[in-house]
């Protein structure tokens, strides 16, 4: 029990250090390849400190669930973050929830942040939640499809036993079934964490903002925790995308040696996918609203080959 | 163990309802008492009936009792066993519940309205309820089948002062007697197999039936169970009859009355017809796939309160055959554990579905209540006035959508499992079905949280929009107690899952052959297993307090960063406008129109947009607008079944054209053609 | 002795009150005529039900248990009806009902009620006949008589309508009962062949049913074609059920239910006979095809006039005619479920119907119309006991189980399924829920829906009484039949099965 | 005179006289008149009673004797009488309009007339029935013959009277049958069958005058109110 508990604070700590940084990083590479400057790394870090010392307004119109709202976003999220392994093959809190409970804690958080952005009485915040919930629940299916896909190899939804089997069969992931897996989740990933191609979160302009436009009437603490919340959100997606496919470098064991090295193969691991997504959202341009169902009826499609794929070859 | 008192408090909550059903009849003159009469026994009846209910689980073995009558080959016997105590033990917490939040909501029919003949019918649909969970015999079954869908008609036109109402129960009434003659045929097939009536004798005569006399009757029972569970070719009564009736009663329709096909397809598929062939229980699975995603997409587009419920039952029920389904198909392939799994999956939905599709529907009723209207585009801002309802009506929205760690999250997650170990076991086509059910699954989970996110919203949330709602009051006491019971099942059932599972071993024993519960529950009794050896492990007791933990850093992250920080309200981001009113909130249209375009194939759209102007169009004076779906089902499939009936109808009467020659002519031709064909021999 | 009091009474009953000319005194005599009836016939079957068949004058009137049901179900139908009958005149002559028939040439009301007051124990006194009657010649003659009767009972109100409907009733009558007579004397002529005696006795059921098996062949085929033709126009099978619609909506109330509820039965036994006979002498096989087909033929054509019907009286007569095309394919399944579905069908279709045509009757006398269209519905304000007993009657005859006639109806589904005709089986269900529904549809919106305003019309006693005391009956017989009822039907299923 | 009691004689009259009442019968189909169509049926009451006293002489039966007296006296006297006093009162003289015109139904009435033939050929067969039976077997054809076209002349006619007439022609045939088949029903049966034509009779022709009163006219063909 205690070690239970040791190993989800640190888990908890690395989560809580790495997140901001790495929307840092992402922001950053993305301002160099527009051949801007851009903010430097710790800005994420440097905002949220700022938020936190900000008074807040607060809507006349919101109720108890306008200030629930941002603790179930960061709480969510960071249980999500103990449940996936990222040093090591088996999580924290892996014997108690699968990927199906991670898919469904983060539909939790969605859940209380469209109702968030109603609460606030004003038209952004029905557009926004209205949008986010339309693309979060065309994505679920593609995403449940390549789950499926990688919980069959291992024949359980349990993350620790996908990693450990991962782990086991080397060089699994040239499976066809797992790229084009991999590319399925990886459509979701930028579907469900608002980047260019689906959302850009960058602005506030009515016609292009979906995450935005429900915190739009966040301000202070609530914000910097929402902030927070969605920055672990986006690590712990690319992670379960990472750690899934591209298992190598997962120490088998707590041990202090395992997990430094780990580490280093997790941080390489997550760098190179960010310039990937960075790469992808650099070279393209936002999708209108009503274009994003064929993006992701696309990821549907490649879920679905997957599926078959694994029963093929 | 000891032999529990089943026989002895089942009798005992018949009789009550009984007793009930007369008294409150005889009482009708004096309303007040009357109300508390009805109330009053009916929640005796449940109580006890509930203790029946635990005695028979706790029990393990079927305690089988009959009381003979004068009839040839209908005797009122009754089979108490595992499937009837689960199924009534749903009943009973229903019924204890909606006593309970009739207490006040019938206060309003005191000038109106006949309670006693209101107590009357409701005492009457528990009673056939309760009979038709235990029933051993199928004529017993058949006549509180009937019963049932009696009470329930008397029910749903209870208001039947409007053409809807009436159009609506007409419609519910004809569907329950289709559906009861097939169950009449189906019967009657099986009695003839097994010659005899009662539901033992089906059991061992099940082996006798040839393929083809399995198919006509599992097609027949299909058929028969599924008009009244509601699946989608069979389901427009439901949407229609649900809302009009009066919500304790809708709570009660969509949470059990539909249940009770799912008990007859659990009764009959896995008991009375033998091991069905794989193709039944892949077309079980269809259907429920079926229902689940077109149940979802309509109730979507709904923006009344009650047929968005209504809608969703639907849907609940079409995730509650995916399980069934599931099990029929893993039986056939010789697998009774993961089977096993699959009827736990399905009938824990059903428990599950039952008590919070019924917390939904009591706080539509309070807020239809209060306000007086179910139009959720009349609603808004009720969050202040109705606190506790808007915190139940969340906690159902929450846990209809599946959202961990309530009660819906648990037996959708036990489905997904099921599915996806169908993937292992099945051959050829079905091991590709599995898993896109379960995809399929997952976008009706989706679409659900998008459904109630906006039905609690759009109602609950951010300003009034009309002047009812501005002037909304919370419910009675009686309506929050019932309402309140309901969330603390939620909750319990949620986050005690583990504790419950074992309810279900004396069950899938009894059906199936193995007992799953014990191996459902790892070492530590917090976590839910899969079954399969290292199989998915979940445990919603853990993410609470783990959720509740995780809170502290957060509220210490928010408080510490220095001096305390000024909390004030202001008004919301009004672009510059001055007055932010109701009008520019999201309107429950507005939010669904996004899905509304995706989905257009299915919907076909249709819209309307009448301007009002004097001197130029730029300058409306006044807008209409109006937007509908079209309702395929109605229109493509039953509309011109109807028609062409009443046309053969109409013309098959020119046979009684009045002339008396071409009456004596039908006789004479008869009788020259008997006399020439009948006499040959 | 009870025989020859059962025919006395009613004959009796008739012309006393052609003599007493006065209301009250007419009203009584005909109360108490049937309700002794009623003691009489409980007291036969009884009788019957102990020590078997009972027969007086050198077996010139033989009662054995099938006679003894239908007898004692007439004679039920009669009172409930003569109670019903005392509020429905009374009604009528207030609201000056007779007055178009009188400018027709019809009779003052007084005389009106004398006849009607005259004529029904006659009719009652040929149906007790047609039960009681050991030769099949006079079984004809009473059938006959119960014909002639109820003309009268159709010309009763002397409109146009009613000539016509009198007209039509008397002349189709009229050839349906002269083939059942050249089928009765067919019969006697193929017994005549075996026998050789042609004294009275020639005739006798009793000695027929005895050695039927040498009969003619051939003559007995003729003759039980026509026989099914004849009494088949009487008790309404289509295709001769024409005259029944237009009888039934003009007969007065109380005669019309005499004429759906117990003269159904009549001619239903007259068939009866003489199917035991032809299946001794034939086998089952050729008669059952034949019943078979005209029960679905009766049954199917009522359905498309139940679901497009205009006018709620002549519902109800489609929905006798397909009462009696389930009792002739009960008969036609044949077998002892078949006969045993066909019984009960018929002791609960006797009892139930009659409180159909109360209901139809208050309401009719209540809006003074029977058009569906011309009645705005909501009855359920203004009269609420007869608008609820409306609805629970139509649940009742169309076979809703929690009713009686539900059960015979599954024994008859279960004959049908044991002599393996699934297809016949299924349209048999169809035709029952596709009945159900059209009935449901009319009658709810007759009754359910606002208030439109009507004053309440639920003032006379007899009128209530007689709704509110067969509705009591047909909830009871739902759950618990009577030991001597059953006993005596299953005595009359051995006769037929068997034809001791 | 030794004809008297040769069985052959008897069955020779039957027969020629029941050919006749046949062909009256087509004669009836195809008539214009009203009265005269009273007088064909009188004409045939009268052949019949003949042919019933003729069995009744032949066979020692003495019943036969009483029916074929009231058949005299009833059919071929009283009814005739009585039909043509209403006609009187009615004073309608030309009548009918067949709905179908003479020749076909004249026509048709041949076909019923085989039909009848068929049937009766169909079950009946010579060489076993015993002699005494054979005196008037070929009349039950004729009997068949005589109920299709009496109830052909029903479906044929407009007005209300001649369809009575067509009823008790069809009865005519009735009796036929009872008497050459089986010698006659018992007593107690033929008289309940007299008592039933007669009241018919009577009750048919108070529907005829009211019909008359209330239509002004006797055409049935007008009775369509009462549809679907």
């Amino acid at each position: 029990m205690i070690g239970l508990i040791a190993k989800a604070g640190l888990q908890l700590v690395l989560v809580l250090l790495v997140a901001p940084l790495l929307s840092g990083i992402m922001k950053t590479m993305k301002a160099r390849l527009q051949t801007r400057r851009g903010p430097n790394v710790l800005q994420s870090y440097q905002d949220i400190l700022k938020l936190l010392r900000k008074g807040m307004v607060i809507p006349e119109t919101a109720s108890w669930i306008f200030s629930v709202t941002p603790y179930v976003v960061f709480v969510t999220a960071a249980l999500v973050g103990l449940m996936i392994p990222m040093t090591a093959t088996d999580a924290p809190l892996s014997l108690f929830g699968g990927v199906l409970a991670v898919v469904y804690l983060l539909a939790l958080g969605r859940f209380f942040l469209a109702l968030g952005g109603l609460d606030a009485g004003s038209s952004f915040g029905g557009l926004g939640s209205s949008r986010e919930m339309t693309i979060s629940a065309i994505a679920e299916p593609a995403m449940m499809l390549a789950i499926f896909t990688v919980a069959l190899a291992a024949s359980s939804t349990n993350l620790s036993e996908m990693a450990k089997v991962a782990v086991s069969q080397s060089w699994k992931f040239l499976a066809p079934s797992q790229m084009l897996a991999f590319a399925a989740l990886f459509i979701v990933l930028i579907a469900e964490t608002g980047r260019i191609p689906v959302d850009n979160p960058a602005t506030h302009l009515e016609l292009t903002m979906i995450h935005e436009a429900m915190i739009l009437e966040y301000s202070g603490p609530y914000l910097a925790l929402i902030e927070y919340g969605a920055s672990i959100k986006q690590l712990v997606l690319m992670t379960l995308v990472v750690n899934t496919f591209f298992p190598f470098g997962l120490s088998s064991d707590w041990t202090l040696r395992g997990l430094t090295l780990g580490l280093v193969f997790y941080l390489i691991k997550m760098l190179l996918l960010a310039c990937l997504i960075v790469m992808v959202e650099t070279t393209n341009a936002k999708l209108r609203l009503f274009r994003v169902p064929e993006l992701l009826m696309v990821s549907f499609i490649f879920g679905a080959l997957a599926l078959i794929s694994t029963f093929l070859f | 163990m000891n032999t529990l008192p089943v026989a002895a408090t089942f009798t005992l909550s018949v009789a009550l309802y009984s007793v009930g059903a007369l008294v409150s009849l005889a009482s009708w003159r004096k309303p007040a008492l009357c109300r508390h009469i009805c109330c009053g026994t009916a929640l005796a009846g449940a109580i006890f009936g509930g203790l029946a209910a635990v005695f028979g689980i706790l029990q393990g073995t079927a305690v089988r009792w009959s009381i003979s009558s004068g009839i040839p080959l209908f005797a009122y016997s009754f089979d108490y066993d595992a499937l009837a105590g689960f199924f009534n033990l749903t009943l009973a917490i229903l019924a204890g519940a909606v006593s309970i939040y009739s207490f006040s909501y019938l206060k309003e029919f005191e000038g109106k309205r006949n309670i006693g003949f209101f107590g009357f019918l409701f005492h009457l649909l528990l009673l056939s309820l309760t009979i038709v969970f235990t029933a051993a015999n199928a004529l017993l079954f058949l006549i509180a089948w009937e019963v049932m869908a009696l009470a329930a008609y008397g029910l749903v036109t209870f208001y039947h002062e409007d053409r809807e109402t009436r159009r609506a129960g007409l419609l519910y009434i004809v569907m329950a007697h289709i559906d009861a003659g097939c169950l009449l045929l189906g019967f009657a097939l099986l009695m003839q197999v097994s010659g005899s009536a009662d539901f033992a004798q089906f059991r061992t005569a099940a082996v006798h039936l040839s393929s083809s006399q399995q198919a006509i009757a599992f097609v027949l029972f299909f058929l028969g169970f599924g008009i009244k569970a509601g699946v989608i070719p069979f389901h427009i009564w439901l949407p229609a009859a649900h809302p009009v009736a009066p919500s304790n009663i809708s709570s009660l329709l969509s949470g059990i009355v539909l249940k009770a096909g799912i008990y007859g397809m659990a009764r009959i598929f896995l008991e009375g017809l033998g091991v069905l062939p794989s193709w039944a229980g892949l077309l079980v699975l269809i259907v429920g796939v079926g229902s689940a995603v077109l149940g979802v997409l309509y109730a979507l587009m709904e923006h009344d309160l009650k047929r968005l419920l209504a809608y969703h039952s639907i849907e609940n029920i079409g995730i509650i055959l995916i399980g069934l389904g599931a099990a029929l198909v893993f039986r056939v392939a010789g697998h009774p554990q993961l089977a096993a799994v699959a009827l736990i999956a399905a009938l824990f939905h059903t428990l599950n579905h039952a008590i919070f599709k019924c917390l939904l529907f009591l706080g539509a009723g309070s807020v239809l209540h209060s306000t007086g209207s179910r139009n959720m585009e009349e609603l808004g801002g009720l969050i202040r006035p109705m606190p506790v309802t808007a915190f139940c009506f969340l906690i159902g929205a929450v846990a209809i959508s599946g959202l961990p760690p309530l009660n819906g999250f648990v037996s959708e997650w036990l489905t997904y499992q099921s599915l996806l170990a169908g993937f292992g076991v099945t051959g050829g086509l079905t091991r590709i079905l599995f898993p896109l059910a379960g995809s399929m699954l997952a976008l009706t989970g989706a679409l659900a949280a998008a459904c109630f996110v906006k039905a609690f919203a759009i109602t609950f949330l951010a300003l009034p929009r009309s002047a009812e709602s501005r002037s909304a009051h919370e419910a009675p006491r009686s309506m929050r107690i019932g309402m309140g019971c309901l969330t603390g099942a939620c909750l319990v059932l949620g986050l005690g899952a583990t504790w419950f599972v074992p309810v279900f071993d004396a069950l899938t024993e009894q059906l199936l052959g193995p007992r799953v519960g014990t191996n459902l529950i790892t070492a530590h009794r917090w976590v839910l297993s899969a079954g399969t050896p290292h199989g998915g492990l979940v445990s919603t007791s853990v993410i609470a307090i783990a959720l509740l933990l995780l809170l502290i850093p957060a509220v210490l992250l928010v408080s510490s960063a220095g001096r305390r920080f000024a909390r004030r309200r202001g008004p919301a981001w009004d672009c510059g406008l001055p007055g932010l009113s109701e009008h520019n909130e999201y309107t429950a249209t507005g939010f669904s129109k996004a899905l509304r375009m995706i989905f257009s194939v299915l919907y076909q759209p249709r819209r309307e947009i009448q301007t009002v102007f004097d001197v130029s169009p730029y300058f409306p004076k006044a807008i209409r607008f109006e937007s509908e779906i079209e309702p395929t089902f109605e229109k493509r499939l039953y509309a011109p079944l109807k028609d062409l009936l009443l046309r053969f109808a109409t013309r098959m009467r020119a046979i009684q054209a009045g002339s008396i020659h071409a009456y004596l002519a039908y006789i004479f031709v008869t009788l020259v053609l008997l006399l020439l064909f009948g006499v040959r021999p | 002795m009870i025989l020859i009091w059962l025919l006395i009474v009613p004959l009796a009953a008739g012309p006393l009150a052609f003599f007493l000319r006065r209301r009250h005194l007419m009203e009584a005599v005909n109360l108490t005529a049937f309700a002794v009836l009623l003691c009489l016939a409980t007291a036969l079957s009884l009788q019957v039900g102990r020590s078997g068949p009972v027969s007086v004058l050198d077996g010139f009137f033989y009662a054995d248990a099938l006679s003894a049901l239908v007898v004692l179900l007439s004679a039920f139908v009669a009172l409930i009806c003569s109670i019903y009958a005392i509020g429905y005149f009374r009604h009528d002559e207030s609201n000056g009902v007779f007055q178009e028939g009188e400018k027709l040439g019809g009779g003052r009301a007084i005389n009106k009620l004398r006849e009607y007051y005259t004529l029904t124990p006659l009719f009652v006194f040929s149906m007790i006949l047609v039960a009681l009657a050991n030769n099949l010649g006079i079984l004809w003659v009473a059938i006959e008589g119960t014909t002639l009767a109820s003309v009268f009972l159709v010309m009763f109100y002397g409109r146009e309508t009613s000539l016509e409907a009198a007209w039509k009733y008397a002349i189709i009558g009229g050839v349906g009962l002269s083939m059942a007579l050249f089928g009765t004397i067919l019969t006697y002529y193929s017994a005549h062949q075996a026998l050789g005696t042609d004294t009275l006795a020639g005739l006798n059921w009793s000695v027929l049913v005895g050695n039927a098996s040498q009969f003619d062949k051939p003559t007995m085929r003729l003759a039980f074609i026509l026989i099914l033709l004849g009494y088949g126009t009487k008790a309404g099978i289509a295709p001769m059920h024409t005259w029944k619609p237009d009888a039934y909506s003009e007969a007065p109330i109380p005669g019309a239910a005499m004429l759906a509820a117990a003269v159904l039965n009549c001619a239903i036994y007259g068939l009866v006979r003489f199917y035991i006979l032809t299946a001794k002498c034939l086998g089952p096989g050729f008669a059952s095809h034949l019943l078979i087909l005209f029960g679905l033929l009766s049954m199917g054509v009522a359905v498309p006039f139940i679901l497009v019907q205009k006018n709620f009286r002549r519902m109800l007569a489609y929905s006798s005619i397909d009462h009696s095309g389930i009792m002739v394919l009960a008969l036609g399944f044949g077998g002892p479920l078949g006969v045993l579905g066909m019984l009960l069908h018929m002791t609960f279709h006797s009892i139930t119907k009659p409180l159909l045509f109360f209901c139809a009757g208050n309401v009719q006398q209540q809006l003074k119309t029977d058009l569906f269209r011309e009645a705005k519905g909501g009855l359920i304000h203004s009269m609420p006991l007869t608008g609820a007993a409306f609805l629970m009657v139509t649940l009742a005859v169309t076979g809703a189980p929690p009713f009686s006639l539900f059960l015979s109806e599954f024994t008859i589904l279960r004959a049908g399924f044991s002599r393996g005709y699934l297809v016949l089986a299924i349209l048999f269900i169809t035709f029952l829920v596709a009945i159900f529904s059209g009935f449901l549809i009319h009658i709810a919106n007759l009754v359910l829906g606002p208030d439109p305003g009507l004053p309440s019309a639920e003032t006379c006693r007899w009128k209530k009484s007689s709704v509110v005391g067969l509705a009591l009956v047909i909830i009871v017989m739902g759950f618990w039949i009577p030991a001597p009822l059953f006993r005596l039907i299953q005595g009359a299923v051995d006769i037929v099965t068997s034809g001791r | 005179m030794t004809f008297l009691q040769d069985p052959e004689f008897g069955d020779r009259i039957i027969t020629l006289m029941a050919a006749l009442v046949l062909v009256l019968q087509i004669a009836a189909v195809g008539q214009r008149w009203l009265v005269s169509s009273i007088r064909i049926f009188a004409v045939q009451s009268f052949l019949l009673a003949a042919i019933a006293g003729i069995i009744a002489y032949f066979n020692h039966a003495s019943h036969i004797y009483i029916a074929a007296l009231l058949t005299l006296v009833l059919k071929a006297g009283l009814l005739p009488w009585l039909l043509e006093r209403l006609v009187r009162r009615i004073q309608i003289r030309r009548e009918i309009e067949p709905l179908i015109n003479a020749p076909l139904s004249i026509l048709i009435a041949g076909c019923l007339t085989l039909v009848g033939y068929v049937v009766a050929q169909s079950f009946y067969h010579p060489e076993e029935t015993s002699v005494r039976a054979a005196l008037g077997h070929n009349t039950l054809a004729v009997a068949i013959a005589l109920f299709l076209i009496g109830f052909f002349t029903m479906l044929n006619r407009r007005k209300a009277l001649t369809q009575v007439l067509g009823l008790l022609s069809l009865e005519n045939g009735l009796f036929l049958a009872a008497i050459s088949l089986t010698y006659g029903m018992p007593l107690v049966v033929e008289l309940g069958i007299f008592f039933d034509v007669l009241v018919a009779v009577m009750i048919l022709g108070i529907l005829v005058f009211r019909i008359r009163e209330a239509f002004d006219s006797m055409d049935v063909s007008k009775l369509r109110k009462l549809r679907e």
